[in-house]
Parts: C-alpha cells; structure tokens; sequence
C-alpha cells in the first residue's frame, strides 16, 4: 500500500544529485555518470507509474531509455578517449577549444 | 491483503531507496573517480532492486545486464586508460557550488508542491499502488516481450538504429588517428 | 623483464622497449653468471681445467668434454683409440638427445602446453641414469679424458642404450601428437621469429638456429670428428627459419641421433680406451681451433700452449653466446607474449653465454 | 512492535526453504571447491605420468584442508599505497557475484534457491557478469603496473567472450521457450530430446565462451602470462587469494550448470521417456558400490593406521549414497504395493535428478580440466580475434539459422525428436559458414603476413 508519492520522491531525490553531480563536477566521467544517475532517476518514476496503472508500456519505455543511455554513455566515453589521447586532461574546464 | 506482505514491501523499499540516495550523494561527492564508480554501482543495483519491489524483474536483470555489466564496465574501463593521477590531483569540484544549490531547491520546491498539493485536492488523493502478490500478476517478461515486439515494434527498430550508430561513433572516436 | 624471470632459462635480463604491446627494440644485458673460466684456464694444467668445461653449457657437459679433450688431442698430434671414440660418440649422442628434451620441455611449457615436460623430464631421466652407471654422475659428467676415457664401458652399456632408443621412436610420436597439429601451437610458432638465412650466416649462427633458416651446415657431416664418419645419418633442414621449423628441426635431430646410438652400439671395437699420454702433459707450443657440433651449435675451443704444463690461453666460442645475437633481429615487430617463445627457441643456457 | 516480529515469524516460515538451502551451498561451496581442485591435481599428475598430492591423507584426500588452513594462516600482504577500501572490495565482489549465481540454478527439480524465478538462466548470467568488476578493481587497487594490464586484459576477454556465450543462450533458449530453468528442463523433458543435440553449433560456442569466460585452459592468459606473472591476483596473498581462488572455480561450477540445464538436460535420465531402458537407473547404486569397493581394497594398503581408518569412512559413505539411490528405484519395482510406490515418486525424482545433474556437471569439468592440460596457451590477440571474429558473428548466424529451422519446423509441424530434421541442415549451413569465416580469416592473414601479427591496443 505504499503511495506513488515515496517512488516520486525517490526519483525527484536521485534526480536532484544527478543535476548537482553535473554542475558541479569537474571531471568529465564523473559528469557522464551523474547523467546516468539522471536517467535512473527518470526510470524509477516511469517503472512506478506503470506499476500503479497495471500497463508494460511504462517498463518498456524505461528499456529504451536503458539502451539509449547505453549508447550515450559509449560514444560519450569515446569522445573522452579521443579527448584525453590529444590533451592529456579530463576536466571539463579545459575542454574550451572546438578546434585544436 | 496479509499484512506481511505490505510489511515486507516497504522494508524493501525503505531499504533499496536509503542505499540509493546515500550511494548517489557519495557518487558526486567522492574526490577519488574510482570510488564514486564503485558507489554509482551501488546506485544501480539499488534502482535494480526497487524495480524488482515494482515487480518488475525483467527491467531488473536488464538493469543488471546492460547497466551494471555494460555500461559501468565501460566506465570503469575508460577510468583505468584515463591514467587517474592526473585527474585527482586537479581540484575536483567547480567553484559553481551555489549555482547548483539554487537549481535543486528551486527543483525540489516545485515538485514538492505538486506532489503536496495533490494530497490536498478532493476526491482524488494521492494514488495507491496496489502491492499484489508474484502469481496473481501475469508473467513479466512474457509480457513486456508481447508489448515490445506487438505495440511498440517501430520504437524497438529506431532504438536498434540508435545503438548501431552509437556503435560506429564510438569506435570511430576511439581510433588511433592513424 | 628482470634477471630473476621465470622464462629466460636462466639469468638473462631483456631490456624491451615497446609501442603498447609491441616490441620496437630489445637488448639483452648478460653477464649475471661470468665465472671468469677462460682465465681460470690459464692458471690450471690442462688435465685440471676438464671439469670446468662441463660447468659451462651444463645441459649438454658431456659434448663440452668432447670437444675441450679433442682440442688438447689435436695439440697433442694424439689419436684416441677406435673404442674411446665410439663410445664417446655414443654418449655425446645421448647427450643430445638429452638437451633437446630439456628445450622442448621448458619451451613448451613458456608457450602453456603442461604435459610434455613431463613427458621429456621421464625420457631424460632415462638417459642420466645411463650417464651415472657410466661415470658416477648425472649433470657434469667428466666422463672424458684428454688422450680417451677414464672409464671402460660398464658390461649393461649396449642394451641400456638400446632399450632406451627402442622405446624412444613411440615417445617422440607421443610429443608429435601433442604438439605438431595443434591449432594452438602453430598459432603460437608459425612465423614468430623469423630468422632468414642470409641473416643467420651473418650473425654467425649455428646449429638447429641455422639449419631452420635453410642452410645445411652440420659439423659432424663437414669436419667428421670422433667416430661420425663411420655412420649414416640425415642433417634436418628447416625453410622460413620460423620458431615452428626450429621446433621439426630439433624433433628431427632426436631422431637422427637416436640413429646414430642405434648404429654405433652395433659394433662397439675392442682394444685400449685411452691412448699412450703421459702423466704430465706439455704440449709443443703452438695454437689449434677445433669445433664440434654441440646441441645448440658450433662450440669451438681456440687453445694455445707455450709448452708449458698450463695453457698460455683458452678461447671457448660457446653457440648459446653467438645465437643470442639474433634475439633482437626476431623480436622486433611482434608481442611480448613472443618474446617468450623466441627465448625459447633460441635455446640458450646462461652458463655457456656468461662464461 | 507485535506486528513486526509476528511479521518476520511469518516470514521466516514462508522463506526457510531458500534460506536453508542458500546456508548450504555457502557452507558446502568450500569444501566442493577444494576438492574439485583436488580432482584437477590428481588429473594433471596422472597424465603427466606422476602422482600428485599424496602426502596429506590417503592419497592426498585431506590435501584441500591443508590447503584452507594454510591459506587461512597466511600471512596477508597489502601494498603499501594500495588502495585499503577497494582492497578488501574487489575479491569480495566477485565471490559475491559467483554465490549469488549459484543461487539461480536448479541443481534437482526440489533443490533450488531461488524458487523457480521466471528469469532463470537470465538471472544467472547476469549476475555472473559482475564478477567483471571483482577483476578490474582487484587489479586496479594493487596499483601494480602488470596486475593492471592483466586485469583489464581478462576483463576484455570476459566482455567479449559475454556476447559470445549470451547469443548461444539465445539458441538454446529458442527451444525452450521459458527463461525459467526448471520450465527449460521440463521443455527438454516433453520434447524427450536434449536441447545439446539439436543445436549443436550453439552447444559448441557456448563451450568455447564459458571456457574463456571462466579465464581457464586455453584462454587463461591473463593470470598465466609469463611477464605478468599472476595477472590482476599478484598482489593478493592468503586468505584474499583463496577468495579469488573460490571465485573461479565456483564460477566454473555455476557456467557448467548452466551448460546442462540448458544444453543437456538438467536433471534429466539420459533416455528420460523410453521406458525400456529404466535399467539405466539402476547404474548410480552400482556405480557408487563399485568406488566403495575399490576404496575397501585399499584400505589394507594404506601404511598409516589413521589412513586406513579414513578410507574405511570414505567406502562407508560411498555404501551409504548408494543405499540412497537405491531405494527409490527399489521403492517403484512392481513387487512393492502401488500406494509405496506413488509415494516414491517425488522422492525418487529428487534424488535420481540430483545424481545425473552432478553427474554432467562434473563431466562437463572434466572436459574443462582435459583441456588445460593438454593444449598450449593462446596469445592475447589471438584470443580476442577468435572471439571477435569467430565465435560472435558465428553465434548470431546460429541464432537466425535455428530461428528458421524453427519456423520451418511448426511448419510441417514436426514434434520433438523430428525437429531434428530441420535443426541438422541449420547446424550443417552454421558449419559452412563458420569455415568461409576461417578462409576469410586465412585470406586476410596472409595478406598481413608481411606485417606481424595485428597489435590489439593499436
């Protein structure tokens, strides 16, 4: 018996530390995973709703949201490599030039 | 509805919900890059066992699976090639602090007082989920499988799309500029 | 990789330079087991300095004998009886085929294969144990003697040595099976190391390590020493000078000396072991250089005397030492996991590089 | 405060069977592991003409205590600025992750942990794939440059080799249907065919991947390689070690079980519906009777008296497991009245299940531990070029192959047994693909055999 409010608050919650984790964080990966955080955050409210009203669509949507955060995350991680190979630094600060 | 059950479902609840939160703060909060991974994991496997509470376990093992297995292998990965010395010894934390500060509490007022103020409106409360017992509720991975491949066919293609072009970036990205 | 490495046979420290897995450059820094033989030599009389040699290239002592009392023979303008001969030949044969077991073991071994050292180390056994009926000891024999042999061939000699090559001929059908088709092991050695022939003849390398490139070059068939001449036998010749071809190349030598066992224990000629030498050698003055074919290649011993008891210097050009050139040349352009297999292939023994 | 304990009363009395079992595997697991180890020692003595571990117990039967106590007393060596958190974390997670495995598998149709949860195998491989992070953070932590490399080669290869081995789930899961294991075994029960057989190709992959996936025989390069020396285990000792140690063979353990739930069926009497040849159930007694007799003549053998005493417990216990197995065979014999006979029936399903579970999983790690012995080790790259571009493209080809067969099958709606006529030409065309693939793989070496062998970091 458990109203949808405590899952809402959960996500709202974890939703909160992710947008925090991005602002304030330096350090590129550290901001890739708090995005990571972010979408959970999403998944939990949408896994709940769809709980609450008995219907897959919600669990579905949330499997997409897990393979495109998949996704974001490899080509995010590869443009860090490439990043990295050439400027020897991971902090986000220092990422101001477009072309170098 | 046997009060063990609805005992049982908020201690899990409680439970995975606590290790959430607490694992996400130390994720952003935690100087060395490989502890937060490793307290992201936590995260993960916390949501993972709060979708299991929302019976929902198919979501939970793909959670495993593909987030947990997948994408922080690749995080963990890239943390090793990216040699972290270098990285820790740069301060960690922007000097933005109070910029984000002022975003989360506009955020959590904003939310706060829907969420309140559904309470209050009449005749409709807050929604209750339904705790039903596993048996009663139809086979879960039957029954995303059904609407995935029946409902959403067209999403499933495009998200196949989105992966093959997530693919062909990344591995273009990481080639050596030969 | 440091001195004290599991895989280099013995003190051998491989500075490597590499591209991410890939070896650019190497050099071997030796010099860990310098005993400081040859000056030794000079202080010591000849009969006194015979069991140094076997220090040397331990794995194979008895052929380091052969040759070291061939040399003063040589010096001596003295021939060792027919018996002394046979026999010598027979027991450098053996020696052989020891030394080749202990390589295959440990080179299969470095590449994962567990099974066949154990399968050598028994076979090898054998053959000790046919070395310490003869001369009381297994490893550094001193099993010869300047002018011939110390030791009359013990009566069990012919069927021991006979028994062993009979049930040799399956052994080696065993260690083929295992290894020769094995997907893995051709992966593993095929074109790994390539030394071509040109290159082997410049380095000056000799033995299986030349051979496999395609070069037909076998002491004992061009300059015939102790009773060779008398028997026939095959020189194995590899073609892309690879680690797989050095693998048949030696497989095939096991077989060809067990061979020659076979033929010399057939008619063992009676008669004196050791020849007329005087207590006290003095040798005229003068310099001889002569070569045998050891297990690892060409060893030769460059002696020059002043007529005194003791030698006036002892040159010894171990093959281990010469071969060891062209570890460079094989490892460049392949991975380090190679490296390991080509330290293997090359065969080579601390002792007889560092002297 | 009443409510809460009457509720965890509640709860305990609905949830012992698990929890009980779960106890048992944790508790048993050791023991199993150290005496699988044993097995695999005596193995490789014997084929390397030699005896192996004979000096502690009867034939080195007490060998795997000495080695638990030895590991135990072991003195535990941190490096100094290693890491302490991430230390202690790494060998825990993967002993972690392979436990939690275990709990997923049906090792009997009574005998499961986790109560037949509708994503069985999923379950299981999932779990299994944290053991990925037990590896790279181990490494990480001994901030060693070489336990470094070692470990993200193994994590490499275990990623690559996942794939591999999930598209060959898939095959098997096609028949199947379910993703629940004791519904998997049921299916193979009712199709009266093992799924092993009529996927072969995806039988074969699933092999080849669990062996590289577990880093054994010939794809256990990392903690084998001459200059890394024990790969990301290096700077482990003791007690840290021997978990890393349990992780892998009990990884081992839970690849093998999945292996014949899915591929030759579970619990499953070879001919389970033929009913002529029950005889076949009558062979575990005789089988166990015949290794207590072996152990009874020995005894006299054994110099110690203690000895003796030992091997006279293990013939006794052997005796005993068989008088188990016996009965319920004995039980359902026509001479003994029907009302018996149906009681039997569970129990006798239990047990027989059991038996020819272990039995194929133990050959199933005999066949892992042939392989170490006999054939070399590949190199890295080697390694991931077979995974890539053998084993992957092969096992999704299989997938689609069977698929087809599949439909071509309900088609001319051919049942169980005559599936086999639609797998066989799917798995012949996986043959023919999978040589075309290794011609393509020999045309392009030889275009690169001027240059050496393609670096993988390049």
């Amino acid at each position: 018996m458990l109203p949808i409010g405590h899952y809402l608050f959960l996500g709202l919650a974890l939703f909160i530390v992710g947008v925090i984790g991005v602002v304030t964080r330096r350090n590129v990966i550290v901001v890739l995973m708090s995005i990571e955080l972010i979408l959970n955050a999403v998944n939990i409210n949408l896994v709940a709703f769809s709980r609450l009203y008995g219907d897959v669509a919600g669990q579905v949507f949330a499997l997409f949201i897990i393979a495109d955060a998949a996704a974001e995350a490899a080509v995010g991680l590869g443009i860090i490599i490439a990043f990295f190979r050439n400027r020897e630094t991971v902090l986000a600060d220092e990422m101001d030039l477009l072309k170098w | 509805m046997p009060l063990r059950i609805l005992m049982l479902d908020q201690v899990i609840f409680y439970f995975f919900a606590a290790i959430a939160v607490v694992s996400a703060i130390l994720t952003v909060t935690r100087r060395n890059v490989v502890h937060s991974a490793i307290f992201l994991i936590t995260a993960l496997l916390a949501t993972a066992g709060i979708f299991l509470q929302l019976r929902a376990e198919f979501l939970f093992i793909v959670q495993i699976i593909l987030y947990v297995g997948g994408i922080m292998v690749l995080f963990v990965f890239v943390i090793m090639l990216v040699n972290l010395d270098v990285a820790v010894r740069q301060l960690q934390f922007a000097r933005q602090k109070w910029v984000a500060m002022l975003i989360s509490l506009a955020l959590a007022a904003q939310v706060g007082l829907m969420l309140w103020s559904t309470g209050k409106m009449p005749g409709q409360g807050m929604p209750v989920l339904v705790a039903a017992p596993v048996d009663k509720l139809p086979p879960n991975s039957e029954a995303v499988a059904r609407s995935l491949f029946e409902s959403y066919l067209l999403p499933f293609e495009i998200a196949s799309v989105l992966l093959l072009v997530a693919m062909i970036g990344a591995v273009v990205m990481a080639k050596k500029r030969a | 990789m440091g001195p004290q490495h599991p895989s280099t046979h013995g003190v051998l420290r491989v500075k490597l330079k590499l591209d991410g897995e890939r070896v650019i450059g190497s050099e071997c820094m030796i010099g860990y087991l310098h005993r400081g033989v040859e000056k030794i030599a000079e202080h010591r009389s000849y009969q006194q300095f015979a069991p140094y040699v076997d220090r040397m290239d331990y794995v194979a002592a008895v052929s380091n004998g052969l040759g070291y009392c061939e040399a003063i023979e040589k010096l001596l303008m003295v021939e060792a009886p027919p018996r002394a001969r046979v026999i010598r030949t027979i027991l450098t044969e053996l020696q052989r085929i020891a030394s080749h077991l202990l390589w295959l073991g440990t080179h299969a071994l470095d590449i994962g294969a567990l099974t066949p050292l154990f399968y050598c180390f028994r076979e090898r056994e054998e053959i000790l144990k046919i070395f310490e009926k003869y001369c009381g000891a297994r490893l550094t024999t001193h099993a010869f003697r300047i002018g011939g042999l110390q030791y009359e061939a013990y009566d069990t000699l012919e069927k021991d040595v006979e028994r062993f090559c009979k049930a040799f001929e399956s052994r080696i059908g065993d260690y083929e099976e295992l290894l020769t088709q094995n997907r893995i092991w051709l992966g593993r050695t095929k074109g790994v190391g390539i030394l071509k022939a040109a290159d082997a003849i410049a380095i000056g390398a000799t033995g299986p390590v030349l051979r496999a490139s395609g070069v037909k070059w076998d002491i004992r068939k061009a300059m015939p020493y102790a009773a060779y001449d008398q028997y026939k036998f095959e020189i194995p010749v590899g073609t892309t000078g690879d680690t797989y071809d050095r693998y048949l190349v030696r497989m095939e030598e096991m077989r060809q000396s067990r061979l020659i066992c076979l033929q010399a224990i057939e008619n063992i000629p009676a008669g004196p072991i050791m020849a007329k030498v005087g207590k006290v050698l003095k040798p005229p003055p003068g310099e001889v250089y002569h070569a045998i074919e050891a297990p690892k290649g060409e060893l030769g011993y460059y002696v020059i005397s002043d007529g005194t008891v003791q030698p006036y210097r002892v040159r010894i050009r171990p093959p281990s030492f010469v071969n060891l050139q062209a570890f460079d040349q094989m490892a460049r352009g392949h991975l380090v996991a190679d490296v390991v297999a080509i330290i293997g292939t090359l065969d080579i023994v601390l002792g007889e590089v560092d002297r | 405060m009443q409510g809460l304990t009457q509720a965890t009363l509640e709860f305990v009395n609905q949830y012992w069977a698990p929890l009980v079992c779960g106890l048992a595997i944790v508790a048993v697991l050791p023991l199993i592991v150290g005496y699988v180890v044993l097995v695999e020692r005596k193995l490789m003595a014997d084929m390397q003409a030699r005896l192996g571990p004979m000096r502690v117990g009867p034939h080195g039967l007490l060998q795997p205590i000495a080695d638990a106590v030895k590991l135990l007393i072991k003195e535990d060596i941190i490096p100094d600025d290693a890491d302490k958190l991430v230390f202690w974390l790494a060998p825990v997670l993967s002993v972690g992750a392979a436990l939690l495995a275990m709990a997923g598998l049906a090792i009997g149709p009574a005998f499961q942990i986790a109560k037949d949860i509708n994503i069985g195998i999923l379950f299981v491989v999932g779990v299994s794939a944290l053991g990925i992070f037990g590896i790279v953070l181990g490494g990480w932590a001994s901030n060693s440059h070489y336990s470094l490399m070692g470990a993200l080669r193994s994590s490499a290869q275990l990623v690559s080799y996942e794939t591999a081995a999930g598209m060959a789930l898939v095959c098997g899961l096609l028949f199947a249907g379910t993703l629940n294991m004791t519904s998997i075994v049921q299916a193979q029960h009712e199709q009266g065919m093992w799924f092993g057989l009529l996927a072969p190709v995806a039988f074969f992959v699933y092999l080849v991947a669990s062996i590289a996936e577990t880093n054994r025989a010939p794809f256990d390069l990392p903690e084998a390689e001459s200059e890394l020396v024990a790969g990301y285990m290096t700077e482990f000792s003791g007690f840290r070690w021997s978990l890393y140690f349990l992780a892998e063979y009990t990884n081992m353990i839970v690849v093998a079980s999945v292996a014949t739930t899915l591929f030759l069926g579970g619990w499953l009497r070879p001919f389970p519906r033929t009913h002529w040849l029950d005889f076949i159930d009558f062979l575990p007694p005789l089988l166990l009777v015949a290794i207590g007799v072996y152990c009874l003549m020995r005894t006299p053998k054994q110099p110690a008296r203690v000895q003796q005493l030992f091997m006279l417990a293990v013939a006794g216990l052997c005796f005993t497991v068989a008088v188990v197995l016996a009965a319920p065979v004995l039980l359902r014999t026509p001479f003994v009245n029907p009302l018996l006979a149906s009681a039997a029936k569970p129990f006798y399903e239990g047990i027989h299940g059991g038996f020819w579970f272990i039995f194929k999983v133990s050959a199933y790690l005999y066949f892992f531990m042939w392989l170490r012995f006999t054939i070399p080790r590949y190199r890295f790259d080697q390694l991931m070029r077979l995974g890539w571009h053998f084993l992957i493209p092969l096992s999704i080809i299989n997938v689609l192959l069977i698929g087809i067969a599949m439909i071509a099958g309900s088609y001319l709606h051919l049942e169980g047994g005559w599936l086999l006529l639609a797998t066989i030409p799917a798995s012949i065309i996986a043959l023919i693909v999978a040589l075309f693939i290794l011609a393509m793989e020999q045309k392009s070496e030889r275009q690169q055999a001027g240059g050496a062998a393609p670096d993988p970091y390049a």
